[in-house]
């Protein structure tokens, strides 16, 4: 990105000057007067994606997963019920597919049209995953796009882009680290990061967990 | 439509920029703008591929010089202009000025819990059998309608497998319009990296999109 | 490289605005952007593929947000920055701090007159008999390179058919990057508009490109 | 283009504010001071543009081959050189083809992927044939493009775009308005519009000019 391209952005993280700020308070103020937006609900729908949806309910999923065959199973046939059981539903999770990671093929997802993610067991989705940049490279040069995330796959490794062009949201599911054998489901889920399944990180090892 | 979103294969973007420790908001304003986006959509009167023609409909410029919570307020003010809820001279002022359209319900704080859960689910019955079975080659067509789709410019005119014969969802190019859900069966389309990108692509590349069967044709 | 310039079949740019009696410029800083960059490409250090490389290479947002002058004065700074002319901490002092690389020759006004005359021909001899043929079906090939490149994405893996076989030109994708001229035939290869657009294209329509022969393969 | 574009884009036009002003000028002086470009060389590329080479040239170039078969004939096989021989050479228009409208066929000139146009005969390009509206659409939509100028051609008429991707200039040649027989070149040129030459317009009819 040109020097020029950071004079163009950069206002976008300055909070001081930034325009959105009146903007949205102005929407907010004039669809509240006319009753069409409660300000409790904003403060509700907030409050969900910042302490109850969020990546620590895919982590729970992937944990059961390595933990139980039959789970896996369920959750390749049927991602969406598997999740279901475990108490994530919802908005953009309403048709959920797990694909699985082998050590023949990594999985990466991506959403090249708008921003689509599967916000039921990984909450809102991070800036990167929303830009142009991952957007436009994740499909063409994914291996170069991961080497920026520190992610250098064996260069014999697959790679399978998922672009979520309709409803179906895709969660990926990393392969369990070795050295975990007598780990418990709860332990497990420490090891799995919002990245690892997104596809652009693998789960941690223990040792560095 | 061939907008500013269909990014798939463009250059120029620069680095990707993963942040440490990336916080949940970067400022108060992107936790109102989801909201308001949220609870101005629950009022019923759009539906999703409406608010994404709305995001895409944006100037290139401002497009990829926005923020994404920045496309999401300026695509709800277009849509809540287009449906009578609000107007310029309400936005200019920064007050209520007008009775506007009545909305069909208003989003509750006791009730959000409940419609998150619920969430939009899109898939409908279609009676008609699959005209694409798992493992046929098929083209995705060379399209290039001026509304909404969801068929990325990269894979159109290029040949894939089907993985994946999917139940009915609703048509997005129509939906987007007003012009029905008009269901249709959905696949998982494979390609192979050099097929998409050509003779330097990387050989282990594989990439599927989802596409409504009116999207394909026999290969 | 898939940039911001590749503009044929882009949508979402809004009607065309032609001005009755438009003015050779809208502003004085236009002529002079218009006088340095051609003074600064006369004095040889750069061609006009490495300067319509800088202009594409300009981040989306700005290039969209830019008018052409604009695009023109930020791709000139960017290569008289390259080239050891200016740097970017005499741009922000707005003033001459350091020697820099001295200019093979300086355009001076007398000059001018003769300079713009000559142009800058780009027609090379190519000794190699043409590979294609006046009404030949050839496929322009799909590739999405990184660097510069005259193939605009619109008409890449689409068949067409050889109108005219120039001789040779300078290879843009080579002699954008200083990797030689490498010069090769040229072709103008017309497509009709149902094969670039789909079903619902004009049928009326044939756009034509002009490609250098290792744009193309048989069909 | 929405309301919010033209927030974007106005302040291009807004001269006493506009940041491009200051930074053209910091630029020419630095440059002037380190001795790599000279004032009065601007000048004079500008006073060329303004008051030598445009668009009377490319009218000059249609009057003759409209008056004169051999000429016509000449321009078809060989435009660089019969072009050269009225005096107008140079500086993007090193490699001309003149492209003939018929009853049949119209023809359009765009470059898709910057400005080419052929300085020699028509002069700087205007501002809308360098900008992305008219450079995305005039291969996609040209019938729509037309209309916007206010050109709608008969169904029937086949639509030839030329775009410029390589070191070809095109001029189009448009037809000769009827009752014109005993025109003088002079008096026909007066008829060629630049836009007729872009293939924009067509020529202007004699009860009109």
């Amino acid at each position: 990105m040109s020097g020029h391209a950071h004079d163009h952005h950069d206002h976008h993280h300055d909070n001081h000057l930034d325009p959105m700020d009146a903007r949205v308070r102005a929407l907010e103020t004039i669809l509240t007067r006319k009753g069409l937006v409660d300000p409790a609900a904003i403060d509700a729908i907030v409050e969900t994606y910042e302490t109850k949806v969020g990546p620590r309910n895919g982590a729970a999923v992937v944990a059961k997963a390595w933990a139980d065959p039959a789970y896996a199973d369920w959750l390749k046939r049927d991602a969406t019920a598997a999740i279901a059981e475990l108490g994530f539903t919802g908005r953009q999770g309403e048709h959920m597919q797990a694909v699985f990671n082998t050590p023949d093929t990594h999985n990466l997802v991506v959403c090249t049209l708008c921003s689509c993610y599967p916000w039921s067991v990984l909450g809102l989705p991070p800036v990167w995953y929303k830009s142009p940049p991952y957007r436009s490279r994740a499909v063409i040069d994914p291996r170069g796009v991961l080497a920026e995330f520190g992610l250098v796959l064996d260069p014999q490794t697959k790679v399978r882009v998922w672009d979520s062009t309709a409803e179906l949201r895709y969660l990926v599911i990393p392969m369990r680290p070795a050295g975990t054998e007598s780990w418990s489901e709860e332990r497990l889920a420490g090891l799995v990061t919002r990245d690892s399944m997104i596809g652009t990180g693998v789960a941690t090892a223990p040792e560095a967990a | 439509m061939n907008g500013p979103h269909d990014l798939g294969g463009q250059m120029g973007f620069g680095p990707v920029a993963p942040e440490t420790d990336e916080p949940f908001f970067h400022a108060d304003w992107e936790k109102r703008a989801l909201g308001v986006t949220l609870c101005a959509g629950a009022m019923g009167h759009w539906n999703i591929d409406e608010s994404r023609h709305a995001r895409e409909s944006l100037h290139p410029a401002v497009y990829y010089g926005s923020s994404y919570y920045e496309i999401w307020t300026r695509a709800v003010e277009t849509l809540l202009k287009r449906h009578g809820f609000l107007s310029d001279a309400e936005l200019a002022a920064e007050a209520a000025l007008e009775t506007g359209t009545p909305p069909r319900r208003v989003l509750k704080a006791a009730d959000v819990p409940a419609v998150l859960a619920r969430g939009g689910p899109c898939d409908r019955p279609v009676a008609a059998e699959p005209r694409f079975s798992v493992g046929q080659r098929v083209r995705a067509r060379n399209m290039h309608p001026t509304g909404h789709t969801r068929l990325p410019r990269y894979v159109r005119g290029r040949t894939g497998v089907i993985e994946a014969v999917h139940g009915g969802f609703v048509l997005p190019d129509t939906n987007a319009h007003g012009q029905g859900e008009n269901p249709e069966r959905l696949y998982t389309v494979v390609f192979a990296g050099p097929e998409l990108w050509g003779d330097g692509a990387d050989p282990t590349l594989t990439v599927s999109v989802d596409a409504w069967e009116s999207y394909l044709e026999p290969a």
